[in-house]
């Protein structure tokens, strides 16, 4: 979805150069950003790679929450939040938030504000494929 | 009634869409109906039910046509 | 200059790719990253261009010394400073900064602390060009 | 004694790089040469010396050959 000033996104491919360019503005002097990789092993075990499952209606709809709520509250002009879905490998780019402001204090708490809600609210499921198995990521305590 | 199941609790349920012959009137009751038929649903560290794509408390009315999706703890980013 | 874990770099052009691609490793699954940007206004006059002045080889010291700080310090593995010297035009980018850390708090407060650091510390001089005049950036009280 | 400027330093001094004839043995010494030969450097809202790269205190020594340079207020980022 795309309004005057919120990107969000749900597709196979991200670059953090389309969330910046989106965010950008001769105004903002300041962009905070935050790029998530695909990591080569959970504790100590090596991941081959992972899989993006996304309830992507609902999840497009809380990550607009994420990004209006940063609007309104943290004093940024901009900003821009991509998720991939489907099959990723170690070293892929899974996620990228951009968050424009006049000053960049603001910028970077935005940013930190939307990834760790994202983490915690966003509808989407990543699976872990190992040597010898597969779990789905942080479903049981 | 049509329940949309996501992750870990698709596969639970070993289906991404399961119907309820008998529908239910609220959330806590779809709850206790899905803990009952897929009882390793229990076992996670959360599930919560979406209606219409917004997070439902337990005392939310389910009217016939809502979009009831299962929602298994979340692990984007 | 480029030691393993540390890319500092004063030149003509900047990207946030090429701070990103040096930062990303697939242990670390989180990457902060500041982009600074020429504003078109400042205190409501229009600057036209910009021009940075760099005393290049103490401002490659003072950056490595703040790469070489938070590595020690805050829990990042990797780290990009860039920085442009020459003419610029409103919305060109002229400082980036990328962190790599494990954990994403440690990027995002490496990241900051090393922004907050070079505009306190790095010999780079700015002077604003605007239609009645130029002025060299926050040099008068 | 070779000193290098930069940004309104060097503005006010009209030039990149001055000599001094009678070299000085301190940073202190050589703020107090500065600030007499250009007055305007005063009004600066700091006034750094760096030695061989390094910002330098009032009481650092100062050895024929040292890289001396006068720091203005900085302004990257």
């Amino acid at each position: 979805m795309r309004i005057m000033n919120i990107l969000t996104a749900i597709k196979d491919h991200i670059t953090v150069q389309e969330a910046t360019d989106f965010v950008q503005t001769p105004e903002c002097g300041g962009v905070a950003v935050f790029v998530g990789t695909v990591r080569n092993q959970t504790r100590g075990k090596k991941v081959h790679r992972l899989f993006f499952e996304c309830y992507t209606p609902m999840a497009l709809l809380e990550m607009e929450k994420i990004a209006q709520y940063t609007r309104e509250t943290m004093g940024i002009h901009k900003i821009a939040i991509l998720h991939v879905s489907g099959e990723k490998l170690p070293g892929d780019t899974v996620v990228v938030i951009a968050a424009a402001a006049p000053h960049r204090g603001a910028a970077f708490t935005a940013c930190q504000y939307a990834i760790d809600t994202l983490k915690e609210t966003v509808p989407i499921w990543k699976k872990e494929y190992f040597e010898d198995g597969e779990v789905w990521v942080a479903a049981h305590p | 009634m049509r329940i949309l199941l996501f992750g870990i609790a698709k596969d639970i349920a070993g289906a991404p869409v399961i119907e309820l012959e008998t529908p239910v009137q609220q959330v806590a009751a779809l709850r206790e109906h899905l803990y009952n038929r897929y009882p390793r649903l229990r076992e996670l560290r959360s599930c919560m039910i979406a209606v219409n794509k917004v997070y439902a408390g337990d005392n939310e009315a389910l009217q016939p046509g809502d979009e009831i999706a299962v929602i298994p703890p979340v692990s984007g980013g």
